[in-house]
């Protein structure tokens, strides 16, 4: 069966969530990856959004990291202050997402600004709940597509940190966590090298030539040396994807004809 | 105590130039109808905080009349960034606007320590982020226990909150569910809490741990069928999307905002609201 | 995962003589079953914490089964002073009891530091209160925006947390409604959760804002109908009042503690807690 | 009518309490008084019991600070963590309720210990919440009976602070509320003075001498230059507090035959 980049990515990442897992799911390709992960091969994985929502199945995905939906399918629904200080900061998060405007080798993610803080390019919207995600999740699983624009050299502002200048710099500043474990791309799976901290490709996808990826990444690549070729989405896995985006275009074209 | 009042007397006794004003919800139950209306008021140089500005704040911003921002995440829920608001930060149009920026968790700890008349709120915050290094307002203690360095956070006191709930019973006692946010944190930081509502019963009758606001913690109440549009009301109407990808493009052209504001906003009133939630409801 | 488990096995796998456990409820839903459990398995050595030590400590310290307590007011519920504990404290039987000594509202933060995984709690407490003098763990902190000096104490992290609720669904979620204390705290403070509920029903189909604790942060549940009596469980049976005056009497006395002990606790299982609520049900 | 010294003293503390106080209510007379208000004089009165249950209207008195009938009649009920920063400290208390093991004339407040802390004659329950709703009501009312042995000239233990050693001790320790601005007793009602914070009678009960009251107090008492006579329960007010206390007993004695 035929597939895009954007399903091979999601449903790379899908793949390595576990029923156990307990994750702080972003809006977009996180959200899409944990609720295929749902149903498939994580049936009872639990699923909470920032928004105070512990344990949600929503049949459609969710178009804001607060939608109604999240709401009534969830187990329960608590505070702001509840949800960033007993599940967040209180280590119960095994897996938190991030996706990033820049991201840089070691990790680290910038989505505050372009150019300088006090006189930005570009102001982005800013961290929200990303600093603390960074360091209290127990791992952080990065999703998003691989540009030069974005894979950059040195990223311009430090939202949320990573591993900093790699090695042992996480630690040594008191983190706890592990930190970025997994980076899911259009194009590669990557994982930190145990040492140096920098992501190293594990995992090209079919059909990416390593010239390809230079071209998207503004640092120059390191190949595991076990470098595998990522296994291809199967038919169920693209099945079932594509029927939860299905459910979820028709769901949200309901409300798409008000007149304000 | 005439705590149920109309929208634009609520806004129009509480609300001040200069006043430090917080609206909030979390994607949910956003009060835009009491924004509007404060629009509508006239007054400027506001300070304004909230975890997740978004297009109203974006439109008040865009307006002119807010002198500086303490937020966490400026965004168009789902949709992208908040272009008013980028325009007074990279461009100071209409004006400059001073940026005090934090993360979500510092921001509802501020709330809570407001609401718990603390000075300050602590975290386990921003290791190794940069915002540490740009707002003077993290600071940080030493735990006399562990000797551990904590991040610390100024309390937040705004002078009035405003939210919008489901429902308030005929004392004045306010229900908010579902999505609650830091809305109950929001209103007891503030010296005031002006709250937009759907409609009044007889008795809230709900679960006795529901998020539920006494109407002596409460300085005016209006009630605003549709006043969360094109956010949402859990079990009232569903979020109006379009709208907000509407407002991306309206946003993105400084004349087209003006226009729009005028048509939509200064030229009409809370009672609007309602019809235009009216195919939305459940 | 099999959360569902007899209280004897619960206990058995989660506590040991020199654990730090805390048994919480805040009058109401006081596990007295897996308290009695507790007494039964003949560990020792415990370290407890609780806001409202009451019969079941009592009943704990004068099984000599405790060295040490931290807490804020022990007492017995409308009742009186706690007997076992008073003999514990002034006679030192049957052994030395050390005690740590707060208020309410500062173990209730140090539960909420404890679940939040930070290592301490402020709060603007004890000022001008003699606690401050002899307990070693009441320091403080200064403000960094404002200069206050406050209090700090330290987060509480238990290695068990044992509570009673209402109910649990079939995956084993958790209801606790009502007088909900500070149970959810104490449960994600401690390393390790047991729960005893009163029955398990297929879905719990409650308020989105309810207090619900997630199956997977809880170790253990078991089924004890009754399990709160003396005191009550919401929904389900009153309080015992008569065993509460009782206790005043039983407890007065070494000899007749024991044997009491021993007749009604010893040789005693946990279902006859569902015999002991049969009248008091609503 | 007659009426009991128990009868006067809750009486002459219910008439004190208005409709907009929000008072922080402990078990026994304080119940009672703000119980018996919001039956007469104070029917919109704001009650909260420190188990969190904000906006109660008990139909008995409740047996003990977290009775199932003050949750089932609250407005709704809070956790504790939320119950002592939000509403106590919050500075949302208008009126907290206080009692003692021991008092002194500057309405220092002792439930510790009776004797030395390190090894004391008698361990009593200790503060609970006390020490901070003495710091954080606006006010603190203590209702106790007067005895030479809790009347006291020195208490054994600083449990809860009133005025220390009087004058501006209070604000200068940096504690902004008023403290106790009132003693209600079987015998008579104390305010403090206002220059020296000295607890001083301002009016005695009816057929009280001041013989009787320096028997039952361990400092030399000091009257106020306008000493009243207290005015005796009404008809109605003792109707309504003797009503209140038959359905309490009537209620409670259903659960008293258990066998355990």
């Amino acid at each position: 069966m035929n597939y895009s980049s954007y399903e091979i990515m999601v449903v790379s990442a899908a793949r390595l969530l576990r029923n156990d897992d307990v994750c702080f799911v972003g809006i977009g390709a996180p959200s899409a990856a944990c609720n295929l992960a749902k149903l498939t091969n994580a049936p009872d994985i639990t699923l909470i959004y920032e928004s105070g929502t512990i344990g949600t199945a929503p049949d459609v995905l969710p178009l804001s990291i607060g939608d109604g939906e999240l709401c009534s399918t969830a187990l329960t629904t608590v505070s702001g202050v509840e949800m960033f200080n007993y599940w967040l900061q209180g280590g119960r998060i095994t897996v938190g997402f991030l996706g990033a405007a820049q991201l840089d080798r070691f990790g680290n993610i910038n989505t505050t600004v372009i150019g300088n803080y006090e006189k930005p390019k570009v102001r982005l919207p800013g961290g929200g709940g990303a600093p603390e995600i960074a360091s209290h999740s127990k791992q952080v699983y990065i999703i998003m597509k691989q540009s030069p624009r974005s894979f950059v050299n040195k990223i311009d502002f430090f939202t949320s940190y990573g591993f900093g200048n790699g090695f042992n710099e996480r630690s040594d500043k008191g983190i706890q966590t592990k930190g970025p474990q997994l980076l899911v791309t259009d194009m590669a799976i990557w994982k930190p090298d145990p040492t140096t901290k920098e992501f190293e490709v594990v995992a090209l996808n079919p059909g990416v030539t390593r010239e390809a990826m230079q071209e998207s990444v503004g640092w120059p690549i390191r190949y595991s040396v076990t470098l595998d070729e990522n296994t291809p989405p199967t038919k169920l896995e693209l099945e079932v994807l594509r029927d939860l985006q299905e459910r979820t275009r028709t769901a949200h074209s309901k409300t798409r004809n008000s007149g304000q | 105590m005439s705590k149920f009042q109309p929208l634009s007397t609520a806004i129009k006794e509480n609300l001040f130039s200069g006043s430090f004003v917080v609206f909030e919800g979390f994607t949910h139950l956003i009060p835009y109808a009491a924004a509007h209306e404060t629009i509508r008021s006239g007054i400027t140089d506001l300070t304004l905080a909230r975890m997740t500005p978004d297009v109203i704040y974006d439109q008040m911003i865009g307006m002119g009349m807010v002198s500086k921002l303490i937020f966490s995440y400026a965004g168009n829920p789902g949709v992208g960034l908040l272009r008013r608001l980028r325009d007074a930060v990279e461009n100071d149009w209409p004006r400059p606007l001073v940026i005090e920026e934090h993360s979500h968790a510092a921001i509802a700890n501020s709330y809570e320590a407001g609401a718990s008349n603390l000075p300050l709120a602590i975290l386990r915050g921003y290791q190794g982020a940069g915002l540490k290094g740009i707002n003077a307002n993290i600071k940080s203690i030493e735990c006399p226990f562990t000797g551990e360095i904590l991040a610390a956070v100024p309390a937040l006191r705004p002078d009035v909150a405003v939210i919008h709930a489901q429902k308030a019973d005929s004392k004045g006692n306010v229900l908010v569910e579902g999505i609650i946010g830091v809305q109950k944190q929001a209103v007891l930081s503030a010296r005031k809490a002006i709250v937009t509502v759907e409609e009044i019963v007889p008795e809230l009758n709900t679960h006795p741990n529901a998020c539920i606001i006494p109407s002596w913690a409460i300085a005016s109440i209006s009630i605003v069928p549709g006043g969360a549009h094109p956010s949402y009301t859990q079990g009232y109407y569903e979020r109006d999307n379009s709208s907000y990808l509407e407002w991306d493009k309206i946003s993105s052209d400084r004349d087209a905002f003006r226009v729009w504001m005028q048509k939509n906003v200064l030229e009409q009133g809370p009672e609007v609201f309602n019809q235009r939630v009216e195919h939305l409801r459940d």
